[in-house]
């Protein structure tokens, strides 16, 4: 369970403040998909890094489960959204790397990796470093590299912007399945409004920088498998775009 | 840390020496295996600067150096206790040769015409002191000619070949191969009746205490490899070519010095130069001649004057 | 805030620095190395007008040569990084000449020039054209591919591509070699002070040493030390304005 | 193909340099300076066994004190780099000692080490020690947040953090550091042969210059330039192999 | 008009060639937008870069106009997947660049500049560097540097991959009116079917890797306003989904 409560965070430029997140209250239950939606600029990615422990709020608290987070959690996956490839490791070491630092053994890596990385068309790939790979394939790496490390928490950040219809819903569908077996509590970040009303179950939407929430929709139809051709889809769906063209 | 020498009983010693001619004695006893059958363990370190050599003389690196009396007597001043036991080199004026040269195709020939030329020096060190003494018994001013330091000889040598210099101070045998390629004595201290750069032996007080008689059986190896040299050059010039550094172009020309058995400097020398110390404002005043020389390991010299 | 805590550390460092100093000298007992008080002391007592002659010709010597290498090794470096075929040419000069004791053809080097400030100044910019020459060259050689694309589809010409790009780029490096070359300058002007000549604060140092006087020859030592920490703040102070993007 | 033509580039400039110097040589006319035909001839007819022993010595003591500075400056410089307060305490530290003739210290190295190799070592590590924490720390600044970011979320720990990210972040431009301490390190190793002791290179060349043998001084000064590109082509490798994502 | 004849293109890895186009051919008149969609890798990227000039062909020739592209061409704008922002410029500089290359005055960046990035929801992010915006700010300068230039042929990468849907619709609307005022040739990679559908007059489905052009899908309606809720819109969506299922 995610908890967050009255939470401000503010960017310090040259030129002045820049409050980039005001006020901001959410829960999300346990097992459950929160998808956040927004105009560009309105501090999605920003609350995703408070929610990894990545950055420091200036004021509220963030609680996952019954820990306060202040600074990375063991079991929290994060998906970028450039991604965060390090471009001195092969596609394989850099998929490997959450693996290797939790001491998996590379028996261990190979066998949790190799299913992975096939299921998400790399194949193949392993020896290419990120700028020998299209933008999808770095996109598609950042997702294994989160997904092998079983977390409990799976934060995502337009995590398949870079991917063709296809490819995104069958991930989408990936996603679904891996939540129904694990009890996967996710945040995920779209600009994409059917992939919001498909997998969330709970929608957030927010104002224009600075972030606040404008609207929290529930959504328990979300994830099952033709819900996509029901008219509650589609109704929902207008919903959330009259909501953000407010 | 243990003082250099230290350890192997009191017969162990350590000297820096800079390996030019006026040591070349040291190196045949070396050589000839003197210093081990006297029972004595010599070690010679070579440095090539002065300045490193008396460095290594305050960091207690080694006991003892040939060095000069303006050194020891600036060492002194500079916290490290001195003392010379023996001349090494200058007890007749025809021993250590300084010249001072002017370049090829200089338009000096005489003492006179120096004023206002360029002379290349080590500044502060035995080799100005004979410039000023050379100039002054030449009847020439020394503030009027215009000073160059240039502290390391064989730039020194190579700048007065290359005309960056109208004339420079050496000592042999760089100044013999100035005169060979085309450089023109000036002034020359073997042509006047007294010896201005004296070599000296010098150890640290302390050294003095502890290993008096090591000192002692140095000085009668030194002096029992100054015979051999003296008496034999032709045996040992081989070794004279290497360990003296003699210049390639001189190697089948150039005779080795005789040496004068050990003896301590004069009364007179010691207070000349200390005279032209303090004048320098080099010393505040200067030390007597007991606070710088230990006559107890040699006979006294004769006044070279 | 943040400001007043960094002149803090600063003078931490530069006390920690002199009671560091002050225990070696009073452990090592030589006077070759007197204590940072005397040494101060004859700071303030040495004949200012002098020093500060000497200090103004070595500070002279250091930032022209410094000037001149960094006019001529970095265009060369930048153009080196950008094109192995020169590089190939290049690379084994600067690898060969580098090592070269620049020391040892110093007297060389003043047979030519002479025993003036020339000689000094080529010999310091001999050794550092190579350093800012080898910075330079290797940032070049790392810029991003993609934003070397991204000016050129905008139609940049190749100096334009020099301008906007890869001398940009590789500014925050050549701002580290300028700083490495500071040191080796200083470093080398000392040498070539010490070879010839009655000017700079390397001669003034080493007449110090001859005389025995450790007073005057620290005295210079701390006016080498301070001229070197005032050439690196405006070298920082360069930074932050040539680089704002650092800051962030 | 491609490594032919860079032999080739290779040879040329090697050529070229020679063809310099010839002109040099022939200009200058000074004993001083002998063309590359007669330094050649000398470097083949030199003793060659003493010239091994002596440039055994010298490589010896560059690399044991290179070693030093990268083991003692690379944490030092990634953790100043990293941590701006820990950097406020260093850099002065460093900015004050680096422009410090080396002359002052010897007493006290001397003192502390005596006159062997282990003096040589220390004055050439303090100079390049300053060199590489200057660049490795300048490097490990820029290192892109995000990246650090990105490993920090995976539950990256200090350590690994600088395992993983901040130390091949820096390795390129340490080996650039090491490519210009490499080249100091040879300077100051011609320094430090010639305090005192008969060996090395520095030694060899010198004693040429004292007998005006400058045939015998040539050959030496090949030999370390010699030296210098061998060692140059070995951190070539060493690049190479640390750092394959840099050839793309 | 652009023309494209017969074009191979491959990378080199250290482990071997890997073929990312192969024998495409294509043209596109001039005006008309021609849009690319494929499976993530299929070389739509390369393909792109290749048109700009950036990449030389392993085999076959690209027309501009009367002009063989060997090198960029001073008229064609691209936007890059990644931006290509200058992390030294700031987002005025970044976007005035091109206009600078150009040699126009301040006051004549000034004149074209400060509507475009008004009209981009960029006013007073002026100062900021690249490192200080959000990833849909990044995008957008990106596409104020493009279209400052008034080029006579774009080439967008995905160029709304990271905007919000209603940002995306209205910078769809804005290339479209552009594009109606000045005969703009547009060449638009896209993971969107509506948005292929909605912009492309031609719109070309690539193979997966390596990429070979499967179809060329004609589509005369493309970009009048109320296209998007026409039967015809819906249906050639459909065929091009089934396209690329196949
Ligand atoms: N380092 C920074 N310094 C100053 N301002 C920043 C910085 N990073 C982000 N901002 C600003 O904070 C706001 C929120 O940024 P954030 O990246 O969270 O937006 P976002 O919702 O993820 O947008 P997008 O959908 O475009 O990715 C933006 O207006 C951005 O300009
Ligand atoms: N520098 C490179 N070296 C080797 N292979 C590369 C390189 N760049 C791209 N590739 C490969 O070439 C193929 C085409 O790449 P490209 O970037 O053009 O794909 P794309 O169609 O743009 O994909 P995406 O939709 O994911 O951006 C991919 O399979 C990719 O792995
Ligand atoms: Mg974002
Ligand atoms: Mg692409």
């Amino acid at each position: 369970m995610i908890r967050v409560f009255n939470l401000d965070y503010t960017y310090y430029t040259g030129g002045g403040a820049v409050p980039a997140l005001v006020n901001i209250n959410l829960t999300v239950p346990a097992g459950q998909t929160c998808v956040l939606i927004g105009p560009s600029g309105c501090g999605k990615t920003t609350l995703l890094y408070l929610l990894a422990g990545l950055l420091q709020p200036a004021r509220g608290e963030i609680w996952i489960g019954e820990e306060r987070i202040t600074k990375p959690r063991q079991r929290t996956a994060i998906i970028l959204q450039d991604y965060g490839l390090l471009p001195w490791k092969t596609v394989w070491e850099n998929a490997a790397l959450g693996l290797a630092l939790r001491k998996f053994t590379a028996r261990q890596q190979q066998e949790r990796l190799q299913p992975l990385l096939a299921g998400l068309g790399l194949a193949g790939l392993e020896k290419r470093y990120p700028a020998q790979l299209s933008g999808g394939q770095k996109q598609r790496v950042a997702i294994a590299r989160a997904l092998s490390l079983e977390p409990d928490v799976l934060l995502m950040d337009e995590p398949f912007s870079a991917l063709d219809a296809l490819t995104r819903e069958s991930l989408q569908q990936i996603l679904v399945e891996i939540q129904n077996q694990r009890r996967l509590t996710t945040v995920l970040v779209t600009h994409n409004i059917e992939e919001a009303v498909f997998l969330g179950q709970q929608i957030i939407v927010l104002t224009g920088a600075p972030g606040q929430v404008k609207a929290v929709l529930a959504n328990p139809g979300a994830g099952s498998g033709d819900y996509r051709f029901t008219s509650k889809f589609h109704h929902l769906c207008s919903r959330v775009r009259q909501l953000l063209q407010e | 840390k243990a003082p250099a020498g230290k350890g192997k009983g009191e017969e162990s010693l350590k000297l820096g020496l800079i390996p030019v001619e006026d040591n070349f004695p040291f190196f045949v006893a070396e050589q000839e295996g003197l210093f081990a059958k006297a029972g004595l363990k010599v070690e010679l370190v070579p440095f090539n600067s002065a300045r490193d050599r008396d460095l290594a003389l305050q960091a207690k690196n080694i006991d003892g150096e040939a060095a000069d009396i303006v050194a020891t007597a600036l060492l002194r001043k500079g916290g490290t206790p001195v003392k010379i036991v023996s001349l090494t080199m200058g007890a007749t004026p025809s021993e250590g040769r300084f010249a001072l040269v002017a370049r090829p195709g200089s338009a000096v020939s005489r003492p006179e015409q120096l004023k206002g030329a360029t002379m290349g020096i080590s500044e502060n060190t035995i080799i100005e002191y004979v410039a000023d003494r050379l100039l002054q018994g030449a009847g020439v001013e020394p503030g009027s000619v215009q000073k160059v330091a240039v502290p390391q000889i064989p730039e020194r040598l190579q700048l007065l070949l290359g005309g960056r210099l109208e004339t420079a101070l050496l000592p042999d045998p760089f100044a013999t191969l100035a005169e060979k390629k085309g450089g023109r004595v000036i002034l020359d201290d073997t042509k006047i009746n007294r010896n201005l750069s004296q070599v000296v032996l010098i150890f640290r007080e302390e050294t003095i205490k502890e290993k008096a008689t090591a000192i002692k059986k140095l000085l009668q190896v030194y002096a029992e490899a100054a015979g051999l040299v003296s008496s034999q050059p032709d045996k040992y010039r081989e070794l004279f070519i290497t360990r003296a550094r003699i210049p390639a172009e001189l190697k089948d020309t150039y005779l080795s010095p005789k040496f004068s058995p050990p003896q301590v400097p004069g009364k007179t020398e010691v207070a000349d130069v200390q005279e032209w110390m303090v004048a320098k404002k080099l010393l505040p005043a200067a030390y007597s001649y007991e606070e710088l020389v230990d006559p107890t390991f040699v006979p006294g010299g004769r006044e070279n004057k | 805030m943040r400001d007043s805590r960094q002149a803090l550390s600063y003078i931490l460092s530069i006390l920690f620095l002199f009671s560091l100093w002050w225990l070696v000298a009073v452990w090592i007992n030589n006077p070759g190395l007197p204590g940072p008080l005397p040494a101060l002391r004859s700071l303030v007592k040495v004949g200012w007008p002098e020093l500060a002659r000497h200090l103004y010709i070595s500070t002279y010597r250091v930032l022209g040569s410094l000037a001149l290498a960094l006019i001529i090794a970095v265009p060369l470096g930048l153009w080196a990084g950008r094109h192995p075929a020169f590089d190939s040419f290049l690379a084994p000069l600067v690898y060969l000449l580098y090592p070269v004791p620049k020391v040892a053809l110093l007297p060389v080097a003043m047979v030519l020039l002479g025993i003036g400030d020339a000689t000094r100044m080529l010999v310091i910019f001999l050794v550092i054209v190579n350093q800012i020459l080898i910075t330079t060259r290797d940032a070049a050689r790392q810029i991003p591919h993609q934003l070397l694309l991204s000016v050129a589809s905008l139609g940049a010409g190749k100096i334009s591509l020099y301008r906007q790009v890869i001398l940009p780029a590789c500014l925050p490096e050549i701002i580290t070699a300028s700083r490495i070359s500071l040191g080796s300058a200083i470093s080398v002007l000392f040498l070539s002070e010490t070879i010839a000549g009655n000017s700079g604060l390397g001669y003034f140092i080493l007449d110090g040493l001859f005389r025995a006087d450790y007073g005057a020859m620290f005295a210079g030592i701390l006016a080498m030390a301070g001229m070197g920490l005032v050439l690196y703040i405006l070298l920082n102070f360069l930074e932050y304005l040539l680089c704002p993007w650092q800051r962030l």
